[in-house]
């Protein structure tokens, strides 16, 4: 029954959005938000003891330590959002019509990604993935300007185009799976076809997933298919944008995880790991030189979220240490993107640009926003003593367990080059004389406060990795029948 | 069916396009309550009633109506020819990348499976070589066509529940373009993508 | 030795309290907090290494107050050498820190040259100074406690970015902001080879202690590797020409206390890595390996000390120096691996002994040096030497201390500076041991660009002190200039006392040495190796002696006796002060002094080769007469040719490289829907025929 | 105290006291050779009485160092005196310092030398400071490796038993090695102590001066003291010349006459060096200070032909 805790919170909270007025909506909003995180613990404490929730006998939604993980950023993620979302500062002037519609439309879209990561069949969760996009694809021109639409049209029909692939490798592994045991009910269970998996056809289950790995690595911002995310993260409003770097990039390397399991069980392991490899190697390098000569913060941290996405990719395809050290990595990066997403909107809505050439000495503008914005991406550049360092080092101590020292290098090389440009850039906004015409002063300091929590986590998770979480992340790699 | 998708390649307006679309809904309705009729599969019954009603009744009313709006002219990157030809080897590359399938399945339906991609990859075709935000709509209804096709001609259909899921989606994102079709037309005052490419680093 | 675990439990207690306190409390109360943490942790770091190295035997430390997972300390007499450098330094820079991090008096901005910070602007926070020197200090102490890779990484990059951070402290300086960038990323680069050899060397697994390492045995491909990984590593952190273009940037405009940490501390980290990575975990290797450290240093020495002597910016000229002294330590160690390959375990032992005295003594004289400049840089408000001047006579203490320090640095003896080279040096004069004439022929030309570096040292330093201290004030500001606090003095004080101390007692310290190089598998067959037989009040190399300390007791009962002597021959006639003569000049302006850049002017022109110098003279004549001069204008710049050579093209190919992956970023929507069709085709067909 | 003690202060005495005698000799020797009678030899003893008796000048800006120096100075090299053996080898004195001692004593003296010169504040001393510095400095290389053929002959920096190994082994005192070195230590000698052709003694005026331009300000018993030292300075590079390179007739056993040999072949040794300084001086003229790096550049390759000769001759 836990899942009714877990999802109805937000349909909730969006009809709450659409019925009250903004001020109380905003408070159930923020209550609601933290009801599906205390069920995402609940399911935590159950994961921990091996046992996947499920509901009903039917087994229609299912949630192993894998979609708990998920869970989990996802509900974070969710309630940062509902606490810093339009309305939350002074100063982002947006209408309360504007504000409803985000309350609603984000509610909506949190409930999709958890259905997404807790149901137990395919075809739904491919389901509840379209439903993502097209649901963030109508929050994104929130303030309506020719970028936002652009970025939005961009983004749905490339996301539409990548999910329909993803479909068609959804059918054909599918049509692999009735060939041998006929059209039978709960076909498209995880549980069914990672059974049945050893028997598929290795030619159909590649082809299979190659349309899933382009298609829902579209949704994750993989290179060559991350074209629209830039856009869609730079023109976004900010806890937007939190939302889908935090969470719905997440969601998407789930599904692909998922059917990588499938994939491996069908003896196709080192096709999956090298496609995987390759794709995450291109996606690293692209948004590694895509941050050099950026312009605007938004945007770098649209891209550096590629590059950990990459970074991801590459973890799940070395092996079990690799998958603990990308799930670890998933974790970290959501909590820290997430928060620095939401600093950066404040940010943009004190200097109203995202030029870095124009916003100048926050030290000096709005020190707390600033010293938690640097907070959020020294931990993002994967310094000690934050979480990243710690997932960092074990991907390229998995690279290399795994033999693959060179890409490690070469993996290396890159980070540090991601390294360099963004501090350039960070440096670059916070010190030097402040852009004229910036007020000075946090009036709404007491709103950042909620701030510290994300950052104390990212110092947990950097300084000592606490037995549950790692027992978590342990049961996580055993989903991947290891 | 794959005839009904090339034709868009040579034709130049949207009301071809549209009309294309709608034969080609209504061949795929058809052919699922064939396949239903042989398979004796009472969920594809329903299937192609939902295909029925929408793709090839409420969408192409939409369609119609955005069309007379906005007036349809196309011009495409690509002229009929290049298309066509491109179209030609994408359905050989398609017989291609199918023949696991092919050896995979044991269906009577089995030999359409090819045309079935074939579709689906001039559907990207379509998408990718047309300027107008109108006929990337049409393309991304035609992909959807082709995945149904594939998923009835490989096996039977998805379950019901998926099914009914991807219509709604379909019907959703469908919805949702046509939104933003709107906007775009007036905050661009063209629905020419070539002027959505501000955006860049 | 229980005690060693508490006093090191007591080390990071003492850290955590000084920076927690420097943080949540203001003013006076703050600095005070910030500096009795730091003073009382750097004082048990010191006891801690001076009890490792008097029992000279290592041991485990359990569970510290860290609740870092995979974390492992271990204290050995190589860690407790640097413990004695961190805790010496650590505890000057603690009293030093107290007084410098207050408000300074106010004086005019002046320009300092090389666009160093000017003097007194809006006042570095002192809550933030003394906080980053508890974290600074407590990293450090760490890295040298690592006693696996993880908590060797985490210890780096902690290190890292409390130094980057320190040096930001004074953030209204775009220099800052710029030399921090530096200083982050090459550090970083460090951080990646660093991060790529320990994986090679303990083979993936990065939390097995380095016991295991230490048995591990490699293919000699991956030893190379891991060396030449460890040469850029610690080459970067240590300022190892070609890779110290961070060093001269960053120094200067830190707080000072923390630019003598930096130069006193911080880069010996790199020395104490290579150590113990390359001598310690790997046993050394092939001689060219040592023929690499060698020449890096060699370069390093030179470079480091031409440059320094041209410098007119105090603390950029001491930044300079010490990539000059790094340089000489690495060319120690590197002339220790050849004579290991070599199997001379007795010449080696003295080289990497003297290695080990000359970071210690670096330490002392450096961060002495440092503080001085920070001295005169607070009451002056410049650091520009050609506006300094006559400061004996202000600031007597600050001189009097200085000078010591200089003196050191400039090797004369009998002070510390001194006695460790001559220990290098009687490793180098060992090289004609070697039975392969062609590698013997490094070690005299080593030995004349050691004595060329200590030459040219003492010029420099002639030119440091003698410009900013003596003669006769160059700029207003220099005549106001007022003595420091007492603080400041104290902490000075402590190290010119260290670089006495040490520069009298070789024969105490040296033999301690011996612990470890045992540390590092270095003992010596039967008898003590010679560095460590002492004579008495001496110490023997391998070919000679010396007693400083008689030495010392000799100059000073002949200055006595001279001064008796005088007396007797009825020398004593008052003296009598009068105008300068200079050859029968009327009255002397400061104008006509010498000035930095004349001084250096010599030697600028011998060693044009190196400088590559750039003059341009223009000469404003009346235009009547071309005899009328108006204005004379010269410019006299030295190229940063290894800038030019190395890092300039490497930033122009990324650049080029960011210019083509953003012009993917073109903005038509079709182009990436290509890109998504083209990916997908090429997976499909990867998939058919590669599966 | 023991025999050895007090010969080893009596070393040190002689060198002191005969070193201003030294120098006389040397003019004496010039000024016959260009044909003048010149002073007599005892001359630099008036001199320096005179100087002592005098009142001595300090000007305004000069600081505690400037009257400190001349004493520091005096002692280093009297300490350098000290370390070098004279009359006797193997005593043990020569443990307290050895060859690289030696030189960075003087080296010290030097660094005081120049500072002194900055302090006034004159911008001769600044002159002779920065060139006294930047000779000082290009020399140390040349006698690093001087040093390094030493001790790869003798096997010690030890003086004393550099010494007795040439003493033992007359043989490699005339290894080509050996002369090399020599030749090369000589050449640094002239610009140690200043003499022709680096720099002239006897001039006063102003842009050529070295060393004399950084004694520009200093008088009286200041002055003395530091030309003193100069004489010892020059003494001393003298028997360490002879001493290290031909010590034949240096005391092995401490006998009365052994000592008595020792010190009239000292004397003949230093007669010969100074005569051989006072041709050189008379026949070249000064050079340009740019040509002086040259000049010490050669000096270096001797050395380090010296050592190569002596690594391949083993």
């Amino acid at each position: 029954m836990i899942f009714l805790w877990l999802l109805s919170p937000p349909l909730a909270a969006a009809l709450a959005g659409l019925a009250l007025p903004v001020r109380p909506a905003r408070l159930v909003n923020v209550v609601l938000a933290l009801v599906p995180a205390g069920a995402a613990v609940v399911l935590w404490q159950r994961a921990l003891a091996g046992v996947p929730t499920v509901w009903p006998a039917g087994a229609f939604l299912r949630a192993d330590a894998l979609s708990t993980i998920l869970a989990l950023c996802i509900a974070f993620v969710g309630a940062l959002v509902a606490w810093f979302g339009p309305g939350a500062g002074r100063e982002d002037g947006y209408q309360p019509a504007q504000i409803r519609r985000f309350t609603a439309l984000s509610n909506v879209f949190t409930f999709t990604m958890l259905g997404a990561v807790v149901v137990n069949n395919v075809g739904v969760m491919w389901v509840a993935i379209e439903a993502t996009t097209i649901v963030s694809a109508l929050l994104i021109p929130l303030v309506m300007s020719k970028a936002s639409v652009e970025a939005s049209w961009k983004y749905i029909v490339i996301c539409s185009v990548g999910i329909a692939l993803a479909f068609v490798g959804t059918v054909l592994a599918y049509f692999d799976f009735v060939n041998l045991a006929g059209p039978l009910g709960g076909a498209l269970n995880w549980t069914v076809l990672l059974a049945a998996a050893p028997r598929l056809h290795a030619d159909v289950i590649r082809l299979a997933f190659v349309f899933l790995l382009i298609g829902y690595g579209t949704k994750a911002g993989l290179s060559p298919m991350h074209t629209w995310l830039p856009d869609a993260h730079a023109e976004a409003p900010a806890p937007l944008s939190a939302m889908m770097s935090g969470t719905l990039l997440a969601v998407a390397l789930y599904a692909i995880a998922r059917w990588k399991m499938v994939v491996d069980a069908a003896g196709q392991e080192a096709f999956a790991n090298g496609l995987l490899l390759t794709i995450g190697l291109l996606t690293v390098a692209i948004a590694t030189f895509s941050l050099v000569l950026q312009r605007s913060f938004k945007r770098m941290l649209a891209y550096s979220s590629i590059e950990h996405t990459g970074l991801t990719c590459l973890g799940l395809a070395l092996g079990p240490l690799g998958i603990f050290a990308a799930l670890l990595h998933l974790v970290n990066h959501s909590v820290a993107k997430s928060t620095a997403f939401v600093l950066a909107g404040r940010v943009q809505h004190r200097y109203h640009t995202t030029e870095f050439t124009r916003v100048t000495g926050l030290l000096a503008t709005m020190p707390q926003t600033a010293a938690a914005f640097a907070a959020g991406l020294v931990a993002l550049l994967g310094l000690p003593p934050f979480g990243l360092f710690v997932s960092e080092l074990a991907l390229f101590r998995a690279g290399f367990a795994t033999g693959h020292p060179w890409a490690t290098g070469v993996v290396l090389t890159l980070v540090v080059i991601a390294f360099v440009s963004i501090l350039g850039h960070l440096a670059g906004m916070l010190y030097g004389p402040p852009s004229e015409g910036v007020s000075h002063g946090e009036p709404d300091r007491w709103m950042l406060l909620p701030v510290l929590i994300p950052v104390a986590i990212l110092l947990v998770l950097g300084l000592s990795l606490p037995s549950s979480l790692s027992g978590l992340l342990a049961r996580g790699v055993e989903v991947f029948g290891r | 069916m794959l005839l009904l998708a090339l034709i868009p390649l040579w034709r130049h307006t949207v009301r071809a396009y549209a009309r294309a679309f709608t034969w080609q809904s209504l061949t795929l309705a058809g052919l699922t309550a064939l396949t239903a009729y042989f398979s004796g599969d009472a969920e594809l019954y329903a299937v192609a009633a939902l295909l029925l009603g929408l793709k090839v009744v409420v969408i192409p009313r939409l369609l119609a109506r955005m069309d007379r709006r906005f007036g349809s002219e196309i011009q495409p990157y690509l002229n009929a020819t290049t298309s066509v030809l491109t179209a030609g080897v994408l359905v050989l590359f398609a017989y291609i990348v199918a023949e696991p399938l092919l050896l995979a399945s044991r269906l009577p339906t089995r030999g359409g499976i090819p045309l079935a991609l074939g579709l689906i990859f001039v559907s990207l075709l379509i998408i990718v070589s047309r300027k107008r935000a109108l006929t990337q709509v049409i393309g991304f209804l035609m992909l959807e066509n082709g995945i149904a096709l594939l998923a009835v001609l490989a096996a039977y259909g998805v379950p019901l529940v998926v099914e009914i899921g991807v219509f709604m989606d379909a019907l959703m994102g469908f919805l949702v373009m046509q939104i933003f079709v709107y906007q775009i037309h007036e905050t661009f005052e063209s629905l020419d993508v070539e002027q959505l490419s501000r955006l860049k680093d | 030795m229980p005690s060693a675990l508490w006093l090191a439990r007591a080390v990071m207690l003492a850290y955590a309290f000084g920076a927690v306190g420097a943080l949540v409390s203001r003013g006076r109360a703050g600095r005070a907090l910030g500096a009795a943490g730091a003073l009382a942790g750097s004082l048990a770091v010191l006891c801690l290494g001076v009890l490792v190295l008097a029992g000279g035997t290592p041991l485990p430390l359990p569970a510290l107050v860290f609740p870092i997972s995979g974390v492992l300390l271990r204290v050995d007499s190589l860690s407790a050498v640097f413990l004695l450098i961190i805790g010496l330094v650590g505890s000057a820079a603690a009293v030093y820190g107290y007084g410098y991090s207050a408000p300074a008096p106010g004086h005019p901005v002046e320009p300092a040259t090389g666009g160093g910070a000017g003097g007194p602007r809006p006042h570095p926070d002192p809550r933030a100074m003394g906080t980053l020197l508890n974290l600074l200090l407590a990293t450090m102490t760490l890295q040298v406690l690592a006693d696996n890779a993880f908590t060797f990484l985490f210890a780096w990059e902690a290190m890292s970015l409390a130094t980057c951070l320190f040096v930001l402290t004074d953030a209204a300086d775009p220099e800052a902001v710029r030399a921090a960038r530096w200083y982050l990323g090459m550090s970083h680069a460090g951080f990646a080879a660093l991060v790529g050899l320990l994986l090679l060397l303990s083979g993936g697994d990065l939390t097995i202690p380095f016991e295991v390492v230490r048995q591990a045995t490699l293919t000699a491909g991956v030893r190379d590797a891991v060396f030449l990984l460890a040469v850029f590593a610690f080459g970067t952190k240590a300022g190892l020409v070609p890779l110290h273009v961070w060093l001269p940037m960053a120094h200067p405009v830190a707080p000072s206390q923390a630019s003598a940490l930096m130069s006193a501390v911080v880069l010996k980290m790199g020395i104490y890595g290579l150590l113990r990575i390359v001598v310690d975990l790997m046993h050394g290797g092939p001689a060219w390996w040592g023929g690499v450290l060698l020449g890096a240093g060699a370069l390093s020495a030179v470079f480091g000390i031409l440059y320094a002597l041209l410098e007119s910016d105090l603390k950029r000229l001491l930044a300079f120096s010490s990539i000059e002294n790094i340089g000489i330590i690495w060319m120690a160690i590197g002339a220790g691996l050849i004579f290991l390959s070599y199997g001379l375990l007795l010449p080696a032992s003295v080289a990497f002994a003297g290695a080990l005295y000359h970071a210690l003594n670096h330490a002392a004289f450096k961060g002495l040096l440092f503080m001085g400049a920070g001295a005169v840089q607070r009451s002056t408000g410049t650091r520009n030497m050609e506006r300094l001047g006559g400061l004996i006579g202000t600031m007597p203490w600050t001189a009097g201390l200085f000078l010591i320090g200089a003196a050191a640095v400039a090797a004369l003896p009998p002070l510390n500076g001194f006695a460790s080279e001559w220990l290098i040096f009687q490793a180098l004069l060992e090289g004609f041991r070697i039975p392969q004439p062609s590698t013997a022929l490094l070690m005299p030309i080593a030995v004349g660009i050691l004595a060329l570096a200590s030459g040219l040292t003492a010029a420099c330093f002639v030119k440091a002190f003698g410009i900013t201290f003596l003669a006769i004030p160059r700029s207003p500001a220099a005549e106001r200039a007022s003595e420091a606090p007492f603080s400041m003095r104290a902490g000075m004080a402590l190290l010119a006392a260290a670089c006495i101390a040490l520069g009298l007692g070789p024969f105490v310290v040296v033999p301690r040495l011996s612990g470890a190089l045992e540390a590092m598998g270095l003992t010596a067959p039967g008898p003590p190796s010679p560095p460590l037989v002492t004579r008495p009040l001496g110490i023997a190399g391998t070919t000679g002696q010396m007693s400083p300390v008689l030495l010392a007791a000799g100059l000073l009962g002949i200055v006595a006796l001279v001064h008796i002597g005088l007396r007797l021959a009825g020398a004593r006639a008052p003296v009598r002060r009068v105008d300068a003569w200079g050859c029968g000049r009327i009255r002397q302006t400061p104008r006509m002094q010498y000035t930095s850049a004349a001084f250096a002017e010599p030697l600028r022109r011998v060693f044009a080769e190196l400088y590559r110098p750039t003059d341009d003279l223009t000469v404003h004549v009346h235009p009547a007469s071309e005899y009328f001069v108006q204005s004379i204008e010269y410019h006299a710049a030295v190229s940063p040719w290894i800038d030019r050579l190395i890092y300039r093209p490497m930033l122009g190919l990324l650049t080029r490289i960011a210019g083509r992956v953003r012009a993917m970023q073109g903005g038509s929507l079709h182009l990436y829907l290509l890109y998504l069709c083209v990916a997908l085709l090429v997976a499909l067909l990867a998939s058919r025929w590669l599966g | 105290m023991t025999a050895t003690a007090w010969l080893a202060a009596v070393q040190t005495l002689l060198a002191v006291g005969l070193a201003p005698g030294l120098a006389g000799v040397v003019r004496r020797l010039k000024a016959r050779l260009q044909g003048r009678i010149g002073p007599p030899i005892g001359q630099p003893y008036r001199e320096l009485r005179k100087l002592l008796q005098k009142e001595p000048l300090v000007a305004h800006h000069a600081s505690w160092l400037f009257r400190a120096t001349p004493f520091i100075v005096f002692a280093t090299t009297v300490a350098v005196a000290a370390l070098v053996p004279l009359l006797a080898v193997g005593l043990p004195i020569y443990a307290v310092g050895d060859l690289i001692v030696v030189v960075d004593l003087l080296l010290a003296g030097t660094f005081f030398l120049a500072l002194a010169g900055l302090d006034p504040g004159s911008p001769f001393g600044g002159m002779g400071a920065s060139r006294e510095m930047t000779i000082a400095a290009l020399a140390e290389p040349v006698i690093g490796v001087a040093i390094f053929a030493l001790a790869l002959t003798a096997d010690s920096t030890n003086l004393g038993r550099i010494a007795a190994r040439m003493l033992a082994h007359p043989a490699t005192a005339v290894s080509p090695g050996h002369l090399l070195a020599f030749a090369a230590l000589f050449i640094v000698t002239l610009a140690e102590t200043g003499r022709l052709p680096v720099d002239n003694p006897s001039t006063h005026l102003e842009l050529t001066m070295i060393h004399e331009a950084m004694l520009l300000e200093y008088s009286g018993r200041y002055l003395a003291l530091l030309e003193w030292a100069a004489d010892i300075k020059l003494f001393v590079f003298f028997a360490l010349l002879a001493n290290l390179f031909v010590p034949w007739g240096l005391a092995v056993t401490l006998t009365p006459l052994a000592l008595a040999v020792a010190l009239g072949a000292l004397a003949l040794k230093l007669g010969v060096l100074a005569l051989a300084l006072a041709l050189l001086e008379t026949r070249v003229a000064k050079l340009r200070l740019f040509r002086v790096p040259e000049l010490l550049s050669v000096s270096f390759v001797l050395a380090l032909l010296a050592v190569t000769a002596s690594l391949l001759g083993r």
